[in-house]
C-alpha cells in the first residue's frame, strides 16, 4: 500500500521476477553441484591411468562452467533482487531489514566462491595436484554456504515458523519448517544440474574415444542420488506447507474456478514429469554412452530448466494470498491492518501514500484504483489478465463478487469502500469496451440493496431449518 | 560408394554381452526410471479412474422420489416403481395400510425388482421378496434395503431408513 | 535359400551347430537356420534373452529386415538437426492420439459444451490434458511446416523422392484439416465463430465452393449437424487416413534413405561421417521427444485452455475473432480482395498448395543447377509472404 | 489525470512512504561506515573496468608503440574487474536499502523499466569481456566492437544508476513523473545534477586504469623489460591527468548545478570542509605519486598512489552521502528511524568477513606466487 506499483502491461511484474529467477535457479544450482562435481572429477582423475586426458576434458568443462556461471547466473542472481524490489518493495524492505546479515553473510561466500573458482581455473596449469583439489573441494563447501544462508530466506517467505511481526525471532523465522526439506531437495538437484553439466559436455567428444564412454557413465551417475530421494523429500516439503496451500494444491487437481485455480498443481505435476524425463534420459545414456550428441545433452538441459520452472512456480503460487505468508499480502497490504475492525472499509486510495487526488467514480478513480490494489499481481490482458477472467462478469455482479474475493484463499481481501468498488468494476466493464458508469452501479446495488432487506423484514411462511 | 559407417567391429566371442557392473547399474536406474514413471503416471490414473457417485440424500439427508406421486400409492395394495437420485426405488401400501419403501437394487444381481400387486419378484433370476423386503425364494440371498418413506406437501420423500443397513 | 546356410558353419563365433542346445525340429526346412551373421548381433545363447530371440527368429524369418534396417544410416553435417523435425511431428501424433483417447471418454457430442466443461472443471487434471491436446496440436502443425521448409531448402523433394513429397503435403493437408474439424468440438463461443468464419472462406471459393461448404457444414449455417459430421471426421476418418499416408511415407524414407543436401554430397567419402539409425540416431532423438513432452506441460501450465461460454448462435461475435494462425493466410487474403474481387483472392489461395505440388516436377537436377537456386530463392520469398500474410493476421 | 493539480503539486502530502517497521539493524553509523567502505572497493573495481575499456579503445585508435602488450594486460584484467564490480556492488546497494529502504524502492519503481534494464546490459558486458577473452587470439579483428558496445552497456548503467539516486533523494519529484508513465518508462532528466553527477561518476576511470598500467609497468622494468615498461608507465601517467583535470572539471559542474536551497543546508553540515579539503588535497597527491611512480622502478611508489586514489575515491563517496542527507533533511533523516539492534546476527558476519578476507588472501597470494613464477621463467 505504501509504494507506487510497477504496471507493466502485458507481463506484470511477478512474470519479469519469475522469468529472471528461473534462469537463475538453474545456473546457482549448476554453479553449486558443478563445484561437487569438479572436486570429484580432480580426485577420480587423479586414480586413472590416462588422468591427464580426463584433465583435459575436465578443463573444457571448467570453461564453460566458469564463463556460464559467472555470467549469466552471477547476473541473474542480482537481476531477481533488482526485480524483486520492483514487483514488491514492501515485501523486499521487510526481508532486506530482517535479514540484512544474513545477505551479508551469503555475500561474503560469494566473493569467496568467485575468488576460489578464479584461482582454480586461472591456476590451472601451475597449481600442483593436491592444490587443484583442495581449491575444487573449498569452492563447493563456500558455495553450499551460500545455499545455507539464502534457502533460510527463501522459505522463510512460505512458512515463516515462529517468527511474527511482534517477536521478529530471526532464528525460528530462518531456520522455519520448510527450511530442512528445501535445503535437501536443492541440495540433491544441484548435483543432478551438474551431471547433465557433464554430459553436456562429454557430447563434443568423438564417438570413437573410449574415454567418452566412461566420462558419459560418471556423469549420468550423477543423477542417481536425486532419483532415488526426491519423491520422498518432496513428501516431507509437503507436510511443512500450510493448511490452505495443501488445500488449493489438492483442489487443483479437480480443476475449480473454471480449470484455473489448478494452476499451481500443474506445475508440480511439471515437475514431476520433468524429474521423470531426466530419470529416464540418464538411463538412455548409461545403455548408450557413446551415442550421446550434443543435441540430446542439450534437450535433458532444457528438460531440467523446465522441471525448475515447474518446482519455482508451484512454490511461490504455494504462498498465494500472500508474499510473506500470514503477514503480508501480495498486494501489499497488511495482514495485521486489513484485520483491524473499519480498516478495510476506509477509502482505498486515501490508504495508499499515492493518492492521486482524483474525483471519485470517474474512470480515473476505476483505474488508479485498480492499479494499485490489484495490477501488483494481475495485468489487463497479458499473463493472469482481469479480461478473461471477468468475460462473464456484469457491473452488478463484479461489484458484489469483489467482497468476497478471498473466499478461495486465493486472494487478499478487498480494502476499501463501496465507491471503490463500483469505481474498479466500473473500469474493468471499460476493459471490455461496455462503458458503465460507477455511480450507476452504485445506485443500482443501493436499490437493490433496499428490495432485499424490504422482503426480508416481511414475515414469510416457511421457517428456515 | 563404400560403406563408411564407422562400426565399431564386434569384438570377442561374446560382442554383446554387457560386462556386470554396467548391467547390475542399469538395473537400479531402470527400476527407478519405472518407479518415476509411476508417478507421473498418477495424473493420469486420477483422470480415468471412476467419479465418486453422490449420495442421493445429499445435505438434507433425504431425497425426492421421482416418478412416483402420493397418488399411485393411496389405495392398499397399490406400488410403484420409482427413482432417487441415480438409484431406482419401489413404493407402496401394504394390504395394512402401511406406506413402506425399499431401494429397489436386487441383491442378487442388481436388477431392480419389480412390485406385482400381491409380491416383490425380480425378473432377472426369478427371485421373490414379501412386504418386509425379506427375500423368500429365488438366489437373492439378502433381503432388500429398506427405506424411510414420508409425504410432504404432495412429493414423497425417502431417506435412509435407521434400522436397516446402508446397501 | 542358398545351400551355403545349410552345411554347419564351422568359423561361426559361436561354435559349430553341434554345439547350439537340440534346437526344435521344425519341419518345415526354411525356418530350421539362424542366418550366420544374426549370430554376432543375437545376445549370447545360454541366456535367456538369447534362447527367446533364436526361437523367435527360427519361427518369423524377418532377418532380412533387420539386416536392411540395420543398415539404415543419417548424414552427420551441420544441418543434421533438421531431420529431427519428422520425428518431432511423430511425436505430436501420439500426443494426440493418446491425449484424444483420453478426452473421447468423457466428451460427448451430443452436449458437446457441458461435458467439456465437465473434463475442465470436474474431472482431475482434465484442464492438463485438454491442454496438452490443444498446445500439441499447435506445435505438431508449427514442427510440420518448419519440417516441410526444411526439407524444401534441403532440396530432399529431388528424384527419387518426390512420393515421399507428396505424401507429405497430403499428410500436411489432412493435419490442418483435423485441427480445423477439432477446433469447433468444445463448442464455446470462440470455437463456433472461428469455424463459421473458416467455412464461409470455403463457400467463397467460386463453382462449387457453397455445395462443398453445404456439405461440409451439414446445411447453411454451423449447428449441432455439423458436430454430428466433424466429430467423426476427427477422431476417425482422417486420424485413419493419416496413419495410412503416414505408413507410406515413411516406408518412402526408410527405402530410398535420408537425403543428403549438395554441400554433404560433394564431400569425399573419407570426410562422410555417418550415425547408424538405430542404435546412435534413435538414441537421441528419444531425449528431444521428452523435452517436447516438459514443453508441454509447461506450456499447459503457463498458459491453460480456458472454455469460454457456451456457443450462443444469436449472440455477436466476440471481437476481433479469427481462425486458428494456421489458416490465417487464406483469412488474409480475403481482407486483401474484398467484394468483386473475392474470387481473385480464393484463386490465389487455392494456388499456394498447387505451387508446392509441382516443385519436385520442376526442380529436379543434382547438384542444383541455375534453375535449383531460382526454385530455393523463390522459396524464400514464398516463405517470407506466408509468415507475413500470418503474423499480419494475427496482430491486426 | 487533473493536469493543473499535478503540475502545481498541489496535495497535502508527499507520497513518502514510512520506514520499515523493522527499523535498523545496527546504528546508523556503522551502517553508514560499512555502506562507504564497500562503495570505494566498488568505485576501484568499477573505475579499473571502465578506465580499462576506454584506455583499451584508446590504444586501438592511436596505436602508440607497445598498444598490443597493454591491450593484452588491460584486456586481461576486464572479466575479473567486471565481476569484483558487480560482486563489490552488492554491499553497498545492500546498506543503502537498508538506511534509505523506502526512498530507494520508490524511486526504483517509478523508473522501474530502466532499473530493471540494468541486467541484461551487465549480461551484455559482461558476455562481451568474457567473448574478447576467449576469441581475441582467433579474431582480432571485431575485437573493438565487443569493447564498444561493453563500454556503452556500462555507461548506460551508471546513467540508470545516478538517475535512481538523484530521484532517490527528491520525493517531490515522485508523484508528477509517476502520474505520466505507470509503466516506469520514465527518468530523472528534469534534475539538473543527473547529467553532471555523471560525468563527475565516470571521470576517475582513466586515473585508476591508469594507475594499473604505471603499476604493471613498474614490474616490467623491474623484470628488464625496459621499454616495454616505460610505454605502460608513461601512458599511465598521462590519463592520471587527464582524469585528475576531468574530475576537478565535472565536480565543479556538478556542485554549480545543485539547487540554492539545497547547498544552505550542505554547508551547514559538520564535516563537510574538512572532507572535502581532503578530498582535493588527495587528488593532488595521487597525481603527484603517480607522476613518480611513472618514472621509478620500486614497487612502493605506484601502491601508494593507488591508496591515495581509494582514499579519494572514499571522500567523493562521504561527499556524495552528506549531498543525500542535505537534500532529504526536510522530508527524512536517519536519526528518526528506531534501531532494533541484531548484534549477534552482525558479530556472525564479521566474522565470516574476517575469516573470508583472510582465507582468500592466503590462497592468493599461493596461487599468484607459482603464477608469477611461472611468467617470469617464460619471459627471463
Amino acid at each position: 500500500m505504501n509504494y507506487p506499483v510497477w504496471d507493466i502491461p502485458f507481463l506484470g511484474a511477478g512474470l519479469v521476477v519469475a522469468i529472471i529467477a528461473i534462469i537463475h535457479v538453474l545456473i546457482s544450482h549448476f554453479a553449486i553441484g558443478g563445484g561437487a562435481f569438479l572436486f570429484v572429477a580432480e580426485l577420480w582423475s587423479n586414480r586413472q591411468p590416462d588422468g591427464e586426458r580426463i584433465r583435459a576434458w575436465l578443463h573444457k568443462y571448467a570453461t564453460f562452467f566458469l564463463v556460464y556461471t559467472t555470467v549469466f547466473g552471477a547476473m541473474t542472481g542480482v537481476g531477481i533482487w533488482f526485480s524483486i524490489q520492483l514487483a514488491s518493495p514492501e515485501g523486499t524492505s521487510l526481508l532486506i531489514h530482517q535479514y540484512v546479515f544474513a545477505w551479508a553473510i551469503e555475500w561474503v561466500m560469494f566473493l569467496g566462491e568467485l575468488t576460489v573458482l578464479y584461482l582454480y581455473y586461472y591456476g590451472w596449469k601451475t597449481n600442483s595436484r593436491r592444490l587443484q583439489v583442495w581449491l575444487a573441494g573449498l569452492y563447493f563447501v563456500i558455495a553450499w554456504g551460500s545455499l545455507f544462508v539464502i534457502n533460510g530466506i527463501l522459505t522463510f517467505m512460505l512458512t515463516p515458523g515462529g517468527w511474527t511481526l511482534e517477536n521478529t525471532d530471526i532464528v525460528a523465522g530462518f531456520f522455519n519448517p520448510g527450511y530442512w526439506p528445501s535445503l535437501a531437495i536443492r541440495t540433491l538437484v544441484m548435483f543432478l544440474v551438474a551431471g547433465l553439466g557433464g554430459l553436456l559436455i562429454a557430447s563434443r567428444m568423438e564417438e570413437e574415444d573410449a574415454l567418452k564412454e566412461r566420462i558419459v557413465l560418471f556423469s549420468s551417475r550423477w543423477v542417481l542420488p536425486a532419483a532415488l530421494l526426491l519423491p520422498g523429500l518432496f513428501y516431507w516439503y509437503w507436510t511443512t506447507l500450510p493448511v490452505n496451500t495443501a488445500r488449493l494444491m489438492a483442489a487443483g487437481a479437480t480443476g475449480l474456478g473454471g480449470g484455473r485455480l489448478e494452476v499451481m498443481t500443474l506445475f508440480a505435476v511439471v515437475t514431476g514429469v520433468a524429474g521423470m524425463l531426466i530419470v529416464l534420459g540418464s538411463l538412455l545414456f548409461q545403455a548408450r554412452p557413446k551415442a550421446l550428441t550434443f543435441s540430446a545433452a542439450l534437450a535433458l538441459f532444457v528438460v531440467a530448466q523446465i522441471g525448475f520452472l515447474g518446482g519455482e512456480f508451484s512454490r511461490e503460487m504455494a504462498r498465494k494470498p500472500y508474499v510473506i505468508y500470514d503477514t503480508l499480502y501480495s498486494n501489499s497490504v497488511w495482514k495485521h491492518k486489513a484485520a483491524e475492525p473499519g480498516y478495510r472499509d476506509r477509502s482505498f486510495l486515501s490508504l495508499t501514500r499515492w493518492d492521486p487526488d482524483v474525483v471519485p467514480l470517474t474512470p480515473a478513480h476505476g483505474e488508479w484504483a485498480f492499479r494499485l490494489q490489484c495490477a501488483s499481481c494481475h495485468t489487463r490482458d497479458g499473463y493472469r489478465g482481469i479480461v478473461p477472467r471477468t468475460a462473464s462478469w456484469t457491473a452488478l455482479s463484479g461489484f458484489k463478487w469483489l467482497l468476497t474475493m478471498d473466499q478461495q484463499g486465493v486472494m487478499p481481501p478487498f480494502v476499501g469502500t463501496a465507491e471503490d468498488r463500483a469505481a474498479i468494476s466500473a473500469y474493468i466493464q471499460s476493459l471490455h469496451g461496455r462503458t458503465v458508469s460507477a455511480a450507476e452501479i452504485l445506485s443500482q446495488a443501493r436499490a437493490e440493496e433496499v428490495s432485499r432487506s424490504k422482503s426480508a423484514s416481511a414475515p414469510t411462511r416457511e421457517v428456515e431449518p | 560408394m563404400g560403406d563408411m559407417v564407422k562400426r565399431d567391429a564386434p569384438a570377442g566371442p561374446e560382442p554383446n554381452r554387457v560386462d556386470k557392473g554396467r548391467r547390475r547399474f542399469l538395473w537400479v536406474t531402470g527400476g527407478l526410471g519405472l518407479a518415476w514413471l509411476g508417478l507421473s503416471a498418477y495424473p493420469v490414473y486420477r483422470y480415468i479412474a471412476p467419479r465418486p457417485v453422490p449420495d442421493p440424500f445429499g445435505k438434507e439427508g433425504r431425497a425426492a422420489v421421482k416418478k412416483v406421486s402420493p397418488a399411485d400409492v393411496a389405495a392398499r395394495g397399490a406400488g410403484a416403481n420409482g427413482s432417487y437420485g441415480q438409484r431406482g426405488c419401489i413404493v407402496f401400501r401394504t394390504p395394512q395400510g402401511e406406506l413402506k419403501a425399499f431401494d429397489s437394487k436386487c441383491t442378487h444381481a442388481g436388477c431392480n425388482v419389480n412390485f406385482a400387486g400381491d409380491s416383490i419378484s425380480c425378473h432377472c433370476h426369478g427371485g421373490i421378496y414379501d412386504f418386509d423386503g425379506k427375500n423368500v425364494s429365488g438366489p437373492p440371498p439378502r433381503p432388500l434395503t429398506p427405506l424411510k418413506v414420508f409425504e410432504e406437501n404432495g412429493v414423497l420423500y425417502v431417506a435412509p431408513s435407521d434400522q436397516g443397513k446402508e446397501v | 535359400m542358398d545351400d551355403s546356410r545349410r552345411k554347419p558353419d564351422s568359423d561361426g563365433p559361436v561354435g559349430s551347430t553341434e554345439g547350439t542346445p537340440a534346437a526344435v525340429d521344425i519341419p518345415d526346412s526354411r525356418f530350421a537356420e539362424i542366418p550366420p551373421d544374426a549370430e554376432k548381433v543375437l545376445p549370447p545363447a545360454d541366456s535367456v534373452a538369447g534362447k527367446a530371440s533364436r526361437a523367435f527368429l527360427r519361427r518369423v524369418p524377418i532377418w532380412p529386415v533387420i539386416e536392411f534396417l540395420s543398415h539404415k544410416k543419417v548424414p552427420r553435417h551441420k544441418h543434421s538437426f533438421w531431420y529431427t523435425l519428422g520425428s518431432m511431428g511423430l511425436f505430436f501424433l501420439i500426443v494426440q492420439i493418446v491425449t484424444g483417447v483420453l478426452l473421447m471418454i468423457y466428451y460427448s457430442p451430443s452436449q458437446p459444451w457441458s461435458s467439456v466443461q465437465r473434463i475442465v472443471m470436474e474431472i482431475p487434471f482434465g484442464g492438463l490434458i485438454r491442454s496438452i491436446h490443444h498446445w500439441s496440436a499447435n506445435l505438431m502443425l508449427l514442427a510440420l511446416f518448419v519440417h516441410l521448409f526444411s526439407t524444401f531448402f534441403m532440396k530432399a523433394y529431388r528424384p527419387p523422392r518426390e512420393l515421399t513429397w507428396l505424401t507429405g503435403l497430403a499428410l500436411l493437408g489432412t493435419t490442418m484439416f483435423l485441427g480445423f474439424s477439432g477446433y469447433l468440438l468444445p463448442w464455446d463461443d470462440l470455437s463456433f465463430f472461428a469455424t463459421r468464419v473458416g467455412i464461409s472462406e470455403i463457400e467463397k471459393t467460386p463453382l462449387l465452393g457453397t455445395w462443398v461448404a453445404g456439405l461440409v457444414r451439414g446445411g447453411p449455417d454451423v449447428t449441432v449437424d455439423t458436430i454430428g459430421r466433424f466429430y467423426p471426421l476427427h477422431v476417425v476418418v482422417l486420424p485413419l487416413l493419416l496413419l495410412g499416408i503416414l505408413g507410406i511415407h515413411l516406408f518412402f524414407v526408410q527405402v530410398q534413405g535420408v537425403s543428403e543436401p549438395d554441400s554433404f554430397r560433394a564431400l569425399t567419402p573419407e570426410k562422410k561421417r555417418y550415425h547408424r539409425f538405430f542404435s546412435e540416431y534413435l538414441v537421441n532423438e528419444i531425449p528431444i521427444w521428452m523435452a517436447l513432452t516438459a514443453l508441454l506441460v509447461a506450456l499447459s501450465a503457463l498458459f491453460p485452455r480456458v472454455l469460454a461460454p457456451e456457443a450462443d448462435p444469436g449472440a455477436a461475435a466476440p471481437e476481433g475473432i479469427k481462425p486458428e494462425w494456421y489458416f490465417m493466410v487464406p483469412f488474409q487474403m480475403l481482407k486483401l480482395f474484398p467484394g468483386s474481387l473475392e474470387f481473385l483472392g480464393m484463386a490465389l489461395t487455392g494456388l499456394i498448395p498447387l505451387l508446392f505440388l509441382v516443385v519436385p516436377f520442376v526442380d529436379r537436377t543434382v547438384p542444383a543447377d541455375r534453375r535449383g537456386r531460382v526454385v530455393a530463392r523463390l522459396g524464400v520469398g514464398f516463405l517470407a509472404f506466408l509468415a507475413g500474410m500470418t503474423a499480419w493476421g494475427i496482430l491486426s | 489525470m487533473n493536469m493543473f493539480v499535478l503540475a502545481t503539486g498541489l496535495w497535502d502530502a508527499l507520497p513518502l512512504p514510512p520506514p520499515d517497521p523493522l527499523g535498523y539493524p545496527v546504528p546508523v553509523e556503522l551502517l553508514r561506515a560499512l555502506s562507504y567502505l564497500t562503495l570505494t572497493l566498488h568505485f576501484v573495481a568499477l573505475h579499473f573496468t571502465l578506465g580499462g575499456v576506454m584506455l583499451w579503445l584508446w590504444l586501438r585508435l592511436r596505436r602508440p608503440a607497445h598498444a598490443d602488450g597493454m591491450s593484452a594486460y588491460l584486456g586481461s584484467g576486464l572479466t575479473l574487474g567486471f565481476s569484483y564490480l558487480v560482486t563489490l556492488g552488492i554491499p553497498p546497494l545492500l546498506f543503502v536499502q537498508v538506511m534509505y529502504g523506502q526512498l530507494f524502492y520508490s524511486s526504483s519503481v517509478i523508473i522501474g523499466a530502466h532499473w530493471i534494464l540494468v541486467v541484461p546490459l551487465l549480461i551484455v558486458a559482461y558476455g562481451l569481456f568474457y567473448l574478447h577473452k576467449l576469441t581475441r587470439e582467433r579474431h582480432p579483428a571485431p575485437q573493438w566492437v565487443y569493447m564498444l558496445f561493453a563500454l556503452l552497456a556500462m555507461l548506460t548503467i551508471g546513467f540508470f544508476y545516478v538517475n535512481n539516486l538523484t530521484l532517490m533523494q527528491a520525493p517531490e519529484r515522485w508523484m508528477s513523473i509517476y502520474h505520466l508513465r505507470p509503466n516506469g518508462q520514465s527518468l530523472n532528466l528534469g534534475d539538473p545534477t543527473v547529467l553532471p553527477r555523471w560525468l563527475a561518476l565516470l571521470s576517475p576511470a582513466p586515473a585508476v586504469a591508469g594507475l594499473g598500467l604505471i603499476l604493471a609497468g613498474t614490474v616490467l622494468r623491474r623484470w628488464q623489460q625496459e621499454d616495454k615498461g616505460l610505454a605502460f608507465q608513461s601512458l599511465g601517467f598521462r590519463s592520471v591527468l587527464v582524469s585528475v583535470a576531468a574530475t576537478g572539471a565535472f565536480g565543479a559542474w556538478f556542485v554549480s548545478r545543485i539547487p540554492q536551497d539545497v547547498l544552505t543546508r550542505v554547508v551547514e553540515m559538520p564535516l563537510l570542509v574538512p572532507v572535502s579539503l581532503a578530498g582535493a588535497a588527495l587528488l593532488l597527491v595521487t597525481a603527484l605519486l603517480a607522476g613518480l611512480a611513472s618514472r621509478s622502478r620500486s614497487l612502493a611508489v605506484p601502491i601508494a598512489a593507488i591508496v591515495a586514489a581509494a582514499g579519494s575515491l572514499a571522500t567523493l563517496v562521504a561527499l556524495r552521502d552528506m549531498l543525500r542527507l542535505a537534500w532529504l533533511r526536510p522530508h527524512f533523516t536517519p536519526d528518526d528511524v528506531p534501531v532494533h539492534a541484531q548484534w549477534a546476527m552482525f558479530f556472525l558476519f564479521a566474522a565470516t568477513l574476517v575469516l573470508g578476507l583472510v582465507l582468500v588472501v592466503w590462497l592468493t597470494a599461493v596461487v599468484t606466487g607459482n603464477l608469477a613464477r611461472r611468467y617470469r621463467e617464460a619471459h627471463s
